[in-house]
């Protein structure tokens, strides 16, 4: 038990820095190598991470089993519903062209809000594989 | 959602769209076929209640259909239709191209999707638990949503993301069956698909390798100068033998008794009856849409292999079917060997040959979905599914059995009923190249199907009810009306083939000038084949 | 009406049958009601178009498209003509006799019985009234479907077994043989049409191809029971006697010999077979049949038995006078189809109404019966006496054209057949009707009177009918002919000249 | 090259070993290292995913599922002749398709002149992201992107069907009430 | 001397197809479910690098653009294969799934094992 002091606070000082990381992974995406995909792995590594160092109860209550089954069909939502928005407005499935007036802001924007999308499905999916196996163990 | 209006209407709005004239509803038709699915699918796994979740799913599986025959309609009328997905023309972006082929398929899974539907809600509260109703749901439509966007895309690559979609909601609806060997067959189908996509992955690159390109037409235009490179001809090869693995081409098929034997009753209907059949359609467009019949002139040696291979693909697993004890695992049997016979048409490389394989695809689909949907009936009233069994079953559960005989029929090829309709031109096609042994094949198969199918007519009908056969639950009325929807429907396209046979007519012309535009009339690239008189 | 309306009527009177007697199936009365009742329509619409087409007329009517080129249609000719009102008569008389039979055998699942009979004869109709291959082949399946439960109806071991034979046996045949055939014609023609003259006449086959061509339609329409392909016919047997009158008079082996005249006349044409030969070695076959079906029948002691293998016989005089391939002898050939079907089917009423009043189903057992069944053994005597072909019967009639055609044809063998074959006609039939009458009963008390126990009385009037009926066709001969002329026509100037000239221009297409 | 080559060996481990814990840490290396050489590649994107994908999630995975069974492989029982043709089979035809293919690293190979070059000419124009994977992988094949996160989705419903016992009242806790997952399996 | 320099010059796919054969080897020759899973990945990796390296221009950088430089590698192949990855995690999350439910069922991860089960159920039937 002792032993685990350590563990705990270093990943109690890691764990901020890695949610961060995230954030710069999705928000820098655009300039950068990552996005929506590799930010919502790190999201989930680092609640992985809480839950082994912390228990999975502890995960739990962080990032609760609701919460993670919603939003993994919200992420799908969000980027479908932005091709349905286009549609709306007149144009394909997906083309960000109409979303703001200028279409190449549209573009960069629309990208954005789908990475978002993308990062919420992945977590969310992601979190949910893992708790679906880490409680299966349980009696 | 909300969110994107406020932001879109805060820097001008509608008033904002760029460029070019804006899409009115019959022109987005091909992007909602894919969305609605996908929409519909997040919307029934967020909604816990099941019966919403259904409420959902039933939205879009009465939708779909409309949007299909919509979008045959308007191919029919005006050509092929091109949608470029995100407003980027192709190759650039991906481009969603339907022609005669693609949207008489659309039809198909979507219709199959829609009776499976209004089929399901009994038979699923039957057979999986409460709380797993929504997830089940979503994982039909996203199953949906998967064949239709393999059925309708124009890239290569987006093929295979929609066969893995699919693929693993296919895992996954399998993997519910209540019997444990459930688990193991959706574990080996899991295995076997994911070689057969990795493969197909694997030829898509070398050719992307050689072009640069993953639009289908483009792809055909670029490949035009290699196609015999070895390169091309490895392309070609992985891609075959990728979906061979798919759909249960013989002796690749065994992955596919068992998921289909031990699957959910809803489940098995709709993959029996589209999923196989949306692979062969992906084969169908490489071989002669990318490629060209030409290039399998120049493999005419393979193709008379390809056909041998079909003909024993459709008598072996007959007779396999014949000593089956499991209903559910002899229907599934035939359904291999009915794959045998769609490729045999897809094989012969003629018109009468292709327009019977493509028809016997539509035909094959709405014979083996009643089947197995009076199967899931009999397992709902009496929960058998031993042939044995069945012994007296047409007298307690005439109507469900009743479907049986007729859809039954269909399979063996009666005349009057759809079945018939493709086999007449399968033959034909064979004896227009003076194939007789192809003839020989494809009536000796529909000679075992008269055993496989009347063993169990015989001992339903003929036999004194014991058991659960003797005192059935009485059945669900909307399961027996989708069931015999479909029983009339074999037997209105043995008599009515506008659609069963006439648009795949007009699809094995499309297909047979390729994407490359029928460089070479049909009757000179038959060669070395004779023709008939 | 429009003859159009009547040809659908034709067809749609024995199908709403099949949808009316299950809606009646709590009430015997009733349902039995909605089965003469459509017989009786029908037979009124098939007489109205009799008279139609005796005055010339050549109705059709086109359904749709099904495949490429091949439509469901419709459309009357002579041949046609004949073999629907056979099967609509016969139904009449047939339904009759059923209800005595089947209420006096207390037979269960009596609504599906009717039901399956009425498909059956709607199914006779279509093949009758086919206008090209592929209608008449729906139609002969249809046929065979929907005559599988009637024979599988006593659902026991046995008749689940020979059920099974008569399924698969017929099943194969057109399948495997028939279909191809078929395909093969409309691929080689282009069309799979009956044409006056012969579909294949302009396709350019080689003889040895048509030799091959046609042994795969005579084979595969397994229902003209040409060995070897005759074994579902005894082993059908195994059902009620109403459904082995439907399979010998009315309707099955009917259609199989109708449909071989018809691919003779229609498909092949007696021109081109005549200067190929080409159908030469099945008339051989046929020839052999007759004679060896006869010898079989011959050892049977079991009486429907021995019915069934003279039935195999008699239909192999129809297949061998077609493959002969002279107009006259394609007339004897038409004929004899109706004059076997009043004939065989008085036998098998016969036969079923001695097991139904005396429970007999073996020849050695009727010692005597004739005293106790008067009537039914005389009705007996006389479909015996029409089978020979003794006058003043039918049977006489059509034997006489088959063997002047083949005579006219140089083909004097058949004439040696058919003698022979009356010959053992009279060995297997004649001792059963002698027994009856003048050997005494075993079970009798020298001396004392034999009780008369008849068969019920619907089963009488349906003996009695089909007795009468072998009377006047054979005086109503000159209408038959007038009606089957046509047929040849073209095809050879004898039987052109004897066609009365107002039914000269009576063409099919 | 290097890494290639002991991307090779770690392999040849993967088939020998038999204590599937080695192999799983085995495989993990191996998911670095093919990171390592999709770095050489230029793919950047692609190896920062690979490193988070295999290394990562797909470790914790296999672990997990390791945990739930056994971590000791039995021994075979049927000789390996006929893997050993199927995939010799599988080498002869790549060996013999990809003789064919444009050398490593040209600049002139069709793919690199096909719709690639297309993308780098004017994503920045159309979209103003520099990141031009990003640009084509959100836009201008946003719609395989949008397939992607619908895998991603379907495999976490299909997991949770196939694993998540049936959940009591302690929604939080998502606590086993004793009802199996799904109804097979627990016999 | 050509033959050696087509040899070098064709390495990465030589690699390549090492790497297949390897992973397609495990998934057929294993029975252990698990290990098949990871030959399956290594087959899957390996054809990412198949579309990794043609797209590879010598000399290019990663395709983020920078005013700079002139010559990228081509991004196309990047963008199906981040797709291609993820598909291939999610294929092994539910594959993983399986062998848990099929190792509770059965109580083995052995896939012949397991089948000789499955036979005797059916032969049971």
């Amino acid at each position: 038990m002792r032993l685990d002091v350590i563990l705990r606070i270093a990943a109690k000082l890691m764990i901020p820095f890695i949610m961060l990381f995230a954030i710069y992974v999705q928000f820098h995406g655009h300039y950068s190598p990552g996005g929506g995909f590799q930010a919502g792995v790190i999201i989930a590594a680092a609640v992985i991470l809480y839950a082994i160092v912390f228990g999975i109860s502890a995960a739990l209550r962080v990032m609760p089993r609701a919460a993670v089954e919603f939003m993994v069909p919200l992420g799908v939502g969000i980027y479908a519903g932005t091709g349905i928005v286009s549609m709306l407005l007149g144009r394909p499935f997906l083309d960000y062209d109409p979303l703001l007036a200028d279409p190449v802001a549209g573009q960069y924007w629309g990208v954005f809000i789908v990475e978002v999308g993308v990062l919420v499905t992945v977590a969310g999916a992601m979190l949910a594989i893992f708790y679906a196996f880490a409680l299966r163990g349980r009696p | 959602m909300s969110l994107i209006q406020a932001i879109s209407a805060a820097a001008g709005g509608a008033a904002a769209v760029p460029a070019g004239p804006a899409l009115g509803l019959i022109e987005q038709l091909p992007g909602l076929q894919v969305a609605l699915p996908m929409l519909g699918a997040v919307l029934a796994a967020l909604l816990r209640p099941g019966w919403l979740a259904y409420a959902v799913m039933l939205v879009v599986a009465l939708l779909s259909p409309v949007i299909s025959f919509a979008i045959l309609h308007e191919v029919l009328a005006y050509g092929p239709i091109s949608y470029e997905m995100g407003g980027w023309e192709p190759p650039v972006g991906i481009e969603y191209r339907i022609d005669e082929a693609n949207a008489f398929l659309l039809v198909l899974v979507s219709i199959m999707m829609a009776m499976v539907t209004i089929y399901a809600p009994r038979a699923t509260a039957s057979e999986i638990p409460a709380r797993l109703h929504s997830w089940y749901y979503a994982m039909l439509l996203i199953c949906f949503c998967g064949l239709q966007g393999m059925a309708i895309t124009g890239d290569a690559f987006n093929i295979f993301v929609f066969m893995e979609i699919s693929s693993l909601a296919m895992y996954a609806l399998i993997a519910m069956g209540k019997d444990r060997r459930a688990l193991v067959a959706a574990y080996q189908y899991l295995v076997i698909g994911t070689i057969g996509a990795t493969f197909y992955v694997l030829g898509i690159g070398l050719a992307f390798a050689l072009t640069g390109t993953l639009n289908l037409v483009d792809l055909a235009v670029k490949l035009d100068p290699v196609q015999d490179s070895r390169g091309a001809l490895a392309a070609l090869a992985f891609i075959s033998v990728g979906i061979g693995l798919k759909l249960a081409l013989f002796p690749l098929h065994l992955w596919l008794p068992n998921a289909y034997a031990f699957a959910p009753s809803v489940a098995t209907a709709l993959i029996a009856s589209t999923a196989t059949k949306v692979a062969v359609y992906i084969l169908v467009r490489f071989v002669y849409s990318v490629y060209g019949v030409d290039i399998s002139e120049t493999m005419a040696y393979d193709t008379a292999f390809v056909l041998l291979l079909a003909s024993i693909a459709m008598i072996a697993p007959s007779l396999v079917a014949v000593f089956q004890s499991n209903v559910k695992r002899m229907l599934a049997y035939s359904s291999v060997a009915q794959i045998g016979y769609i490729m045999v048409g897809v094989a012969l490389l003629n018109e009468a040959g292709l327009t019977g394989g493509l028809s016997h695809l539509f035909n094959h689909a709405i014979i083996k979905g009643c089947l197995f949907l009076a199967v899931g009936c009999v397992v709902y009233s009496t929960g058998i599914t031993k042939i044995d069994q069945m012994a007296g079953l047409g007298r307690t559960m005439p109507l469900t059995m009743g479907a049986f005989v007729v859809a039954g029929l269909g399979l063996i090829g009666v005349p009057g009923t759809a079945g018939f309709v493709s086999k007449w031109y399968l033959i034909q096609g064979a004896a227009e190249v003076g194939y007789w042994w192809l003839v020989a094949a494809i009536v000796i198969a529909s000679l075992i199907a008269v055993f496989y199918v009347g063993r169990v007519v015989e001992l339903a009908w003929f036999r004194e009810a014991r058991g659960a056969a003797a005192s059935p639950r009485a059945p669900a009325p909307e399961m027996l009306a989708v069931t015999w929807a479909l029983a009339l429907a074999v037997l209105y396209f043995g008599f009515q083939t506008d659609i069963s046979a006439g648009v795949p007519a007009q699809a094995a012309e499309v297909l047979l000038n390729g994407y490359t535009g029928g460089a070479m009339p049909v009757a000179e690239t038959q060669g070395g084949v004779s023709l008939g008189e | 009406m429009e003859s159009e309306t009547l040809l659908w009527m034709s067809l749609g009177i024995p199908a709403a049958a099949a949808f009316g007697i299950p809606l009646a199936g709590r009430w015997p009365n009733i349902r039995e009601g909605v089965t003469l009742v459509a017989a009786g329509a029908l037979f009124l619409t098939v007489m109205t178009l009799l008279l139609r087409v005796l005055d010339g007329e050549r109705p059709e009517a086109y359904g749709f498209e099904v495949v490429d080129g091949v439509a469901l249609a419709l459309a009357v000719e002579p041949l046609g003509m004949l073999f629907a009102s056979v099967a609509s008569t016969l139904w009449i008389v047939n339904s009759i006799y059923s209800i005595g039979y089947m209420r006096g055998n207390n037979e269960p699942r009596q609504t599906p019985f009717y039901i399956c009979f009425a498909v059956a004869i709607a199914a006779a109709i279509g093949v009758a009234f086919s206008a090209n291959l592929f209608t008449l082949f729906l139609f002969y399946e249809i046929l065979t479907v929907s005559t599988y439960p009637l024979v599988a109806h006593k659902a026991n071991e046995d008749a689940r077994t020979n059920a099974r034979v008569y399924l698969v046996l017929l099943m194969a045949t057109s399948m495997v043989l028939l279909l191809p055939a078929i395909i093969w014609t409309y691929v080689a023609a282009g069309s799979a049409d009956f044409i006056q003259g012969g579909l294949l006449a302009g396709a350019g086959l080689s003889a040895g191809m048509l030799t091959l061509l046609y042994a795969l339609y005579i084979f595969g329409i397994g229902k003209a029971a040409v060995m070897p392909v005759h074994f579902w016919l005894p082993a059908a047997m195994v059902a009620p006697t109403p459904v082995s009158a439907l399979l010998h008079a009315v309707a099955v082996v009917k259609a199989g010999v109708f449909c071989v005249i018809k691919v003779t006349v229609y498909v092949f044409g007696l021109d081109l077979l005549t200067e190929t030969g080409a159908s030469q070695p099945i008339a051989y076959v046929a020839g052999f049949t007759v004679i060896m079906a006869s010898l079989i029948a011959l050892m049977h002691d079991n009486l429907k038995k021995r019915l069934a293998f003279s039935t195999v016989s008699q239909l192999s005089y129809v297949v061998m006078a077609a493959a002969v391939a002279s107009p006259l002898a394609i007339l004897g050939a038409a004929m004899h189809i109706a004059a076997h079907a009043v004939s065989k089917i008085t036998l098998f009423f016969g036969a079923g109404c001695i097991y139904t009043a005396a429970h007999l189903t073996k020849v050695s057992e009727l010692d005597g019966i004739g005293r106790r069944m008067p009537v039914t053994m005389t009705a007996f005597l006389v479909g015996t006496l029409s089978i020979i072909g003794l006058p003043p019967l039918i049977g006489v009639w059509s034997k006489w054209w088959i063997g002047v055609g083949a005579v006219d044809s140089d083909n004097l063998w058949v004439v040696a057949v058919l003698m022979i074959s009356s010959l053992l006609n009279v060995a297997y039939l004649v001792p059963i009707a002698s027994r009856g009458f003048f050997m005494p009963p075993k079970d009798a008390k020298p001396g004392e009177p034999i009780a008369v126990a008849e068969a019920p009385l619907p089963c009488l009037i349906a003996i009695c009918v089909t007795a009468g009926l072998c009377v006047v066709l054979f005086f109503g001969v000159n209408e038959l002919e007038a009606l089957l002329l046509p047929i040849t026509e073209g095809a050879a100037p004898a039987a052109a000249a004897q066609a009365p000239a107002d039914l000269a221009q009576g063409a099919i297409q | 090259m290097v890494l290639l080559t002991l991307i090779a060996a770690i392999t040849v481990g993967i088939i020998r070993l038999k204590n599937l814990f080695a192999v799983v840490v085995l495989f993990s290396a191996y998911s670095f290292l093919m990171a390592s050489v999709m770095l050489v590649l230029d793919a950047v994107d692609v190896a920062l995913t690979e490193a988070a994908v295999g290394a990562g999630i797909s470790t914790v995975l296999l672990l997990g599922a390791l945990y739930l069974t056994k971590s000791e492989e039995a021994p075979a029982r049927f000789s390996s002749l006929v893997p050993l043709l199927v995939a010799g089979g599988t080498a002869v035809i790549l060996v013999w398709g990809t003789w064919g293919l444009p050398d490593f690293g040209s600049a002139t190979s069709p793919v690199n002149t096909g719709v690639g070059s297309e993308y780098i000419a004017r994503s920045y124009e159309e979209t103003h992201i520099p990141n031009v994977v990003t640009a084509v992988l959100a836009s201008y094949r946003g719609f395989d992107t949008l397939g992607e996160v619908t895998v991603v989705f379907t495999a976490a419903i299909g997991v949770m069907m196939l694993l998540n016992r049936g959940r009591g009242k302690g929604e939080t806790q998502g606590e086993a009430d004793g009802v199996g997952g799904g109804e097979n399996g627990e016999g | 001397m050509e033959l050696i320099s087509a040899i070098v010059e064709h390495y990465n796919y030589w690699a390549v197809i090492f790497l297949m054969v390897g992973g397609l080897y495990i998934v057929v020759a294993k029975s252990n479910m698990i290990k098949t899973l990871i030959g399956m990945a290594l087959f899957q990796t390996s054809v990412y690098l198949l579309y990794l390296s043609p797209g590879k221009v010598l000399g290019g950088t990663p395709p983020i653009l920078d005013k700079a430089i002139k010559t990228y590698s081509n991004p196309l192949p990047h963008v199906l294969i981040l797709t291609a990855i993820v598909v291939g995690v999610a294929t092994l999350a539910m594959g993983l799934a399986l062998i848990v439910r099929i190792n509770e069922a059965y109580g083995s991860i052995e896939e012949d094992e397991v089948i000789d089960l499955v036979d005797r159920e059916d032969a049971a039937e």
